[in-house]
């Protein structure tokens, strides 16, 4: 996966990854576990990653395997795949969006253009969404493999893994 | 082939300039008039579909032999005889405007908006000219050859900028 | 009888037929990916970049001639270099490559006149910070390493020498290349 | 005190309260969703009384059908406007000394229901543990009241024709 | 399209009992392709009026055209349709050939055809299944992606992309096939029918859909020719117009094709224009194939082709000169391009596509003009939509086939 | 302690599954507000509007002639129950009732109450 | 007081009961769709994905419950309840056996078909609430077509209480088995079809999603919903779907009768025809386009309407006749 490349060990046996807290409580780990089977994207198509992003969810990849529908509206669904360039017209929506969905939320940013406006450096175009998201995973490829976005997501399952305390109002 | 060019080179002195012969034959058309011109084409001569309507700015051409900076840019197609047919109008810098045939193809709607949007050029005629790919609050017009390519932070659209600001990591 | 057909929904039958014929008798497509299978995209495919490692040297092939960083669309290559005094060869000191940048249309090593640059059939490499992505020489020799580990060697990439174009036309290196 | 009566008093009581407060809305919305509470206990209370068929006709007709109607009425007059209007207010006091009439009126009846020991059923006019409750209905419409039967069905008849006209002649106003 | 405040202020004031209701139909929308908006104006559920909305995919590829050299234009008409990218690559690379006067040799020109054929097929099952999907019927939306997914795969072995391939090239393509995509591909053209069958079988005679495709959006010819509609919109009304017989290009004039025509020019037209022209696709591609021996051994690319890395006509100074050893520029004899213009066209899945090029004589074209047909045809939204309801404009979107990265360029 | 208990006890088990679940989701969820997230949803743009306007489509006739026939239906109910005793003067009885009926149906269809605009 | 808690504790068995098989339905649902599409369906959450539904609730749970500007908070909060209090209380009134019914009312039909009548509030409120177009527009379709299609559910109904001459489920059942017949499907063939057609649209599945309908109005009435609100409206067409695939069950197909008896297991054969009738559901999803809102109210007023009233004189003639 790469990511147990990614820890240290902290004390013998206890590895941890940089930046990320030492005790998971069992609590967090079933939320988790939850938050990680059933991701929800948002039907966001911007570009040419779009196409990409419905042959992921179509026969040969499917995407349901791992519990991840898409949900036409942004209050029911916790990742926001960004699959295509994001113009300066089109960011207020985007940002827009992001913010209408639920915590705990997640970014992903699919394709060159997503991630860094690619070879779109013009005067039209945000050079990348991490301008005004906050990006979770970034996936490169113009536009990535279906597997390459498949991939993408598996790594945020990880990250998702990892976390802990996010839930409770009172926290 | 030769005797529509000559025919219309007859009837319509007053408006066609030149005839060039390059890879479909070529009409260079004065702004007068040019309405009644292609009205012509199109209902007598059967050029019932226009393929493109676009803008070229000239600031700066090499080897430029006219003057005005725009040129505007038809293709005609006449579906029966097989026939396609390029105007071009020439468009002064200062005098930014054209006749609009919106009210004979609908097509042309958007393709002026769009010249509109990225030229500048002015359309009279058209019943709703407003930007079409650019923010409505956008300023200038992208394809002149005089706007930069990739705008710096000073250049930025209000809105995005804004919203880069707020949400800065 | 058109009317007994659209009365009995024959139509409508024969789709849910359908549907149940695939659902009983067919296969799913579905390719298991991640833990049961891994696909290996066709020879070609341009994915992550990496830098040809020089097998007797141990450093990169690249020459530093710069056609890379010129012909790139998205100008995501930087490329620096010294020349050494006595041979009067250049010597790469900088290789970037800007991953999200690049459009991956394979430019780059087609030019390449030493075959130095690769896209390689790697496609499993997300970042989670932007850096992640940002390749230097030592990541892109590094990216090969793990690359032509899972080749059966003599690695050749198509687009080091595309097929179909007369081979007069290709620099003598490429000509006579015949994989790593 | 039996159940009965406990849960005749909490019907009540709901059923006023929830048809004053259904005066007192500002919303038309509030006012047809506490009459729709106010319908489902008057059906509830049909119920104590053994009268399951009427109690499944109001909730079906009157729940379902009435009010869904005036929900369609309500969306097709403009809200805005009517909430600012608020024509109700002004007539606070009038509602309140009707209000306080009833409430008296109210307080007497129950003092009167709490004395009656038996239950309600008693005071039905057949048995229901016999036969059921719709089959007595059936009995009583279709052998005793034909004719009111019939006429039912003339007046329902006038209502779809009276509806349908008056919606032609909107349209041809129109 | 009236804004907020104009909206408000019509229901403060207006006195009119009836008052339009406004709704916003994407960007962000399951339906609308991509990012276009929609802005209606309702009477109960029918359509008054429709505002399109667009250039919210705007990434400038005009402008970025002419600062690239022409064989790195072509990189960025991958990603205007790029559904079908095999044939914008095409329309670039005639435009440019023109532009310089390049003669492609045959084995080339049918290598194109079949990868444009492969584009169209590719584009029409996209199609088909949202098209699909956006009337309700998923599976057909799935089966079809599961067989885009083929072609997706030989496409990867052409060229080692998926998508955007670049794969055309100035002069002729990238690389010739290899025995084994023949192969394949005669696979493909064989099963390839069969397939068809199974989408037809579920949608083609199904009463839901025909109820829901016929006499929705009808375009009389006339009409159709004024709004400039072209492809298989244009076909679906009846008018027989088709750059691939009218103008052709690349091997096109010498393999057999019926252009299937449409009679009423409704949706359902139009789908069927569409399902036929799949069946035309693979027949066209079989016959390339067939003719592929004829040309083996021949080069992909002419001899005068620009080098990828087409030298700037004025140099500018470097700071270190390229040691010239061992590097042959080919076609740097030839003189770059010569000033003038060139315009050319193709059939695109979606219309036609045409590109009009201003050359200054340098290595960049001076003007890059893409006409686009989904830029046309979202202008034709609103005739097409007018008094209709909201569920057919789903299905009129779908039936325009549109791609907003073709529109918006 | 009837049938009707039994049919109130679990509609309240379910209300009370609604409330409990609703209330755990408000202990357990997280909560941070801001004004860009209330915002109604309108595919990401600023919404157009109240979205409580007057509507103007025929849901009001709809609803009309949903009305009666539902009360018609109702009507049969009983009949049916009763069917068995009643036999043929029963039949004859709904008949009269239900050709009425039917007289208002094809009125509504023929003026077009029915289509839907 | 030992017989309330009784009664509670049967409530609450039936009620884990009925949950189960609404969070399983949603996981079957997803896998056959996904097979009839030669995919694999959810297999990664759990062994074979079984613990997917789980999954999902669980994050449902930790979600932000949004309630955005504008809203009508208290209809905002009520609407989920009421969709599921309707939709679920359906499940006390089926017979899943002889002697397992936790609520044996004389009018269990009716009483159905008033709880499916009031289910239309839910949604009707909530569209009305929730500040937004989508949902306002969708919540006004969702309510024309389910008390549209509810008379034609209820003529379909009729036929059956006709054959049986009673409105209690136990009874029907139990006339069913007496009649030569054993299901009352192969005499009333037609009213099983109105019925199925009309159950379909009043649960708002496809090809009747109208309310909902993706493609059109995003996520229809509830588009504002978040977290566990939306999916209590989830688990509110899931349960009115079970309840109604019982209700065809208990009218049309004979109930708990099989062909023979199973030991221990005396709600196998309910069971049986129950999951067929949700697989049919499921089946037709996949196959089928969505109608038009127009085309679904022309379906439900001048096809199924005049079908069920000549269904009903025809079945009341022949059982005069013979």
């Amino acid at each position: 996966m790469g990511i147990e490349k990614d820890t240290v060990e902290i004390a013998p046996g206890i590895r941890q990854v940089p930046g990320t807290p030492v005790v998971i409580s069992p609590i967090d780990k079933i939320i988790n576990w939850a938050r990680a089977g059933s991701m929800w994207p948002v039907t966001f198509g911007l570009a040419c990653c779009a196409i990409e992003m419905m042959a992921t969810g179509a026969s040969h990849f499917d995407l349901d395997r791992y519990g991840i529908i898409f949900r036409a509206t942004p209050r029911q669904a916790d990742v926001l795949i960004i699959a295509g360039t994001v113009t300066k017209k089109m960011a207020p929506i985007v940002r827009r969006v992001y913010d209408q969905m639920p915590e705990p939320k997640y970014v992903i940013a699919m394709g060159s253009c997503a991630c860094s406006g690619g070879i779109f450096k013009t005067y039209s175009v945000a050079q990348g969404a991490d301008k005004f998201l906050p990006v979770d995973v970034y996936i490169p490829g113009c536009p990535p493999r279906p597997e390459a976005l498949l991939f993408g997501l598996l790594t945020l399952q990880q990250k998702i893994k990892r976390e802990a305390k996010k839930w409770g109002f009172w926290r | 082939m030769e005797e529509l060019l000559n025919e219309l080179k007859e009837k319509f002195s007053s408006v066609v300039i030149e005839v060039q012969e390059k890879d479909y034959p070529t009409l260079i058309c004065k702004r007068n008039g040019f309405v009644d011109f292609i009205k012509y084409l199109k209902e007598e001569k059967g050029f019932k579909y226009l393929i493109d309507l676009c803008g070229v700015d000239y600031l700066n051409y090499p080897k430029k032999n006219f003057e005005e900076r725009f040129k505007v840019v038809y293709h005609l197609y006449n579906l029966d005889t097989k026939v396609l047919l390029r105007l071009k109008v020439r468009i002064p810098e200062e005098d930014c405007w054209h006749h609009s045939v919106t009210p004979l193809w609908r097509t042309a709607d958007f393709f002026e908006r769009e010249c509109y949007d990225m030229f500048g050029i002015k359309f009279k005629g058209h019943p709703n000219l407003k930007r079409v790919l650019m923010p409505d609050d956008w300023e200038g017009h992208p394809l002149r050859k005089d706007y930069p390519l990739y705008l710096e932070e000073e250049q930025e659209w209000e809105t995005y900028k804004k919203i880069a600001q707020k949400y800065k990591r | 009888m058109k009317i007994l057909e659209k009365a009995l929904l024959i139509e409508i039958l024969k789709g849910l037929a359908l549907t149940l014929r695939k659902m009983l008798f067919t296969k799913p497509v579905t390719i298991e990916y991640f833990d049961k299978v891994r696909p290996v995209p066709a020879p070609g495919f341009r994915g992550r970049h990496a830098l040809v490692r020089d097998e007797k040297t141990g450093d990169t092939l690249c020459v530093a001639c710069m056609r890379c960083v010129r012909v790139c669309p998205s100008k995501c290559i930087n490329v620096e270099y010294e020349v050494d005094k006595e041979t009067r060869r250049r010597k790469v000191v900088k290789y970037e490559i800007d991953a999200l940048r690049c459009v991956y249309c394979g430019y780059c090593e087609e030019v390449c006149p030493v075959n130095a640059i690769v896209l390689t059939e790697w496609y499993e490499y997300v970042g989670l910070k932007r850096e992640d992505l940002f390749f230097n020489k030592e990541k892109l020799l590094k990216n090969w390493d793990e690359f032509i580990a899972t080749q059966k060697r003599p690695y050749l990439n198509p687009f080091w020498k595309p097929r179909g174009i007369p081979e007069k036309f290709l620099p003598a290196k490429k000509r006579q290349f015949t994989g790593v | 005190m039996n159940w009965d009566l406990i849960i005749f008093y909490y019907l009540a009581i709901v059923m006023i309260f929830s048809s004053v407060f259904a005066i007192f809305s500002k919303h038309p919305i509030y006012t047809v969703l506490l009459v729709l509470v106010m319908i489902v206990h008057q059906a509830f209370l049909l119920l104590t009384l053994g009268a399951e068929f009427l109690t499944a006709v109001q909730i079906i007709v009157y729940a379902g059908a009435v009010l869904v109607l005036f929900l369609f009425v309500v969306y097709l007059i403009n809200l805005r406007k009517e909430t600012k209007k608020n024509i109700f207010i002004r007539k606070v006091s009038l509602i309140a000394i009707v209000f306080l009439l009833f409430g008296a009126l109210l307080i007497k009846n129950l003092l009167i229901l709490i004395s009656l020991k038996p239950s309600f059923r008693a005071y039905l006019p057949f048995n229901i543990e016999e036969k059921s409750n719709v089959w007595w209905i059936a009995n009583y419409l279709f052998k005793n009241y034909l004719l009111q039967f019939e006429i039912i069905g003339v007046i329902l008849l006038v209502a779809i024709l009276g509806a349908v006209f008056l919606i032609r002649k909107v349209k041809t106003a129109e | 399209m009236a804004t907020y405040l104009e909206i408000n202020k019509k229901q403060v004031n207006g006195e009119k009992w009836e008052e339009p209701f406004y709704l916003n139909m994407g960007p962000q929308h399951p339906s609308t392709h991509g990012v276009l908006r929609l802005f209606l104006e309702l009477e109960g559920e029918t359509i008054v009026n429709c505002t399109p909305i667009i250039g919210y995919l705007h990434r400038g590829v005009e402008k970025l055209g002419e600062n690239l050299n022409y064989n790195q234009a072509i990189v960025l008409s991958d990603r205007l349709d790029y559904i079908a990218s095999a044939a914008n690559n095409t329309a670039f690379a005639l435009a440019f050939e023109k532009l310089m006067n390049l003669e492609v040799p045959r084995r080339a020109k049918l290598l194109r055809t079949i990868a444009c054929e492969m584009a169209r097929i590719c584009n029409h099952l996209l199609w088909l299944a949202t098209h699909a999907l956006d009337i309700g019927a998923m599976t057909v939306f799935l089966y079809c992606f599961r067989d885009r997914e083929w072609l997706l795969n030989i496409y990867e072995k052409i060229c080692g992309a998926r998508l955007t391939h670049t794969y055309v090239r100035v002069g002729g393509v990238r690389q010739d096939f290899t025995q084994e995509i023949i192969d394949d591909l005669y696979k493909f053209t064989e099963e390839f029918p069969s397939r068809i069958y199974d989408y037809e079988t579920l949608i083609d005679v199904n009463r839901i859909w025909l109820k829901r495709t016929k006499g929705i959006a009808v375009v009389p010819p006339e009409d159709a020719i004024n709004l400039g509609l072209t492809g298989p919109c244009l076909r679906g009304s009846g008018v027989y117009y088709d750059v691939r017989k009218f103008r052709p290009y690349d091997a096109y004039g010498e393999v057999n094709f019926v252009v299937p025509t449409g009679k009423n020019g409704d949706t359902y037209d139009r789908y069927r224009v569409r399902m036929e022209e799949l069946r035309q696709s693979n027949f066209i591609i079989r016959q390339c194939l067939d003719k592929l021996p004829e040309t083996e051994g021949e080069p992909v690319l002419a001899e005068n082709a620009p080098d990828l890395l087409m030298p700037e006509k004025i140099k500018k100074p470097e700071p270190k000169p390229v040691p010239k050893k061992g590097v042959i520029f080919r076609g740097a004899d030839v003189p770059v391009v010569p000033p003038g213009e060139a315009f050319a066209a193709i059939e695109s899945p979606k219309g036609e596509l045409s590109v009009y090029v201003v050359s200054d004589g340098s290595n960049k074209p001076w003007r890059l003009r893409v006409r686009t047909p989904s830029f046309v045809h979202i202008s034709a939204i609103p005739y097409m939509a007018k008094n209709h309801m909201i569920a057919d404009l789903v299905a009129i979107i779908g039936t325009l086939d549109i791609v907003l990265g073709d529109s918006d360029r | 302690m009837g049938p009707y208990f039994n049919f109130f006890l679990f509609a309240l088990i379910l209300l009370v599954l609604g409330v409990a679940l609703i209330g755990i989701n408000l202990i357990l969820g997280l909560r941070r507000y801001h004004s860009e997230k209330l915002i109604p949803y309108e595919c990401g743009l600023d919404p157009s509007g109240d979205a409580r306007i007057p509507f103007r489509v025929r849901f009001y006739l709809i609803a009309v002639i949903f009305l009666v026939f539902d009360v018609e239906i109702i009507f049969l109910y009983p009949w049916a129950v009763i069917f068995e005793e009643l036999g043929w003067f029963g039949f004859v009885e709904i008949s009269v009732f239900v050709v009425m009926l039917l007289i208002a149906y094809i009125y509504a269809w023929s003026e077009g109450a029915l289509k839907w605009e | 007081m030992d017989k309330l808690i009784f009664t509670v504790i049967a409530a609450v068995i039936l009620l884990v009961i009925a949950l189960l098989h609404v969070a399983y339905l949603t996981y079957a649902e997803r896998k056959i769709i996904a097979r009839m599409q030669q995919r694999l369906g959810p297999n990664r959450v759990g062994p074979r994905g079984l613990l997917q539904p789980i999954a999902d609730m669980l994050k449902l749970l930790t979600k932000e419950d949004i309630v955005p500007y504008g809203v009508d908070k208290p209809i905002f909060y009520i609407a989920p309840l009421i969709s599921l209090v309707c939709a679920g209380t359906g499940v006390a009134l089926i017979p899943l056996w002889e002697k397992f019914v936790l609520s044996n009312i004389n009018v269990g039909l009716l009483f159905i078909l008033a709880l499916s009548s009031l289910s239309a509030y839910g949604v009707i409120l909530s569209g009305w609430a929730s500040n937004s177009r989508y949902a306002f527009l969708g919540g006004l379709r969702a309510s024309a077509q389910v008390i549209s299609y509810e008379i034609a559910m209820s003529l379909a109904l009729l036929s059956v209480v006709l054959m049986a001459g009673s409105l209690n489920l136990i009874d029907i059942v139990k006339a069913q088995i007496s009649s030569p017949y054993k299901i009352y499907l192969i005499p009333q063939i037609i009213a099983f079809f109105v019925f199925i057609i009309s159950a379909i649209a009043e649960c708002n599945r496809v090809p009747f999603d109208l309310p909902e309908a993706e493609t059109e109005l995003v996520a229809g009435y509830f588009v504002e919903y978040s977290a566990m609100r939306f999916s209590i409206f989830y688990l509110a067409e899931y349960f009115g779907m079970v309840v109604m695939s019982a209700l065809a069950v208990t009218c049309f197909l004979g109930g708990w009768v099989g062909p023979f008896e199973v030991p221990y297991i005396p709600f196998f054969w309910f069971l049986i025809k129950l999951y067929f009738i949700l697989f049919v559901y499921i089946w037709v999803r996949a196959t089928l386009p969505r109608y038009r809102y127009d085309q679904l109210m022309g379906l439900g007023w001048k096809v199924l309407i005049p079908i069920g009233i000549v269904n009903l004189f025809l079945t009341a003639f022949l059982k005069l006749i013979v």
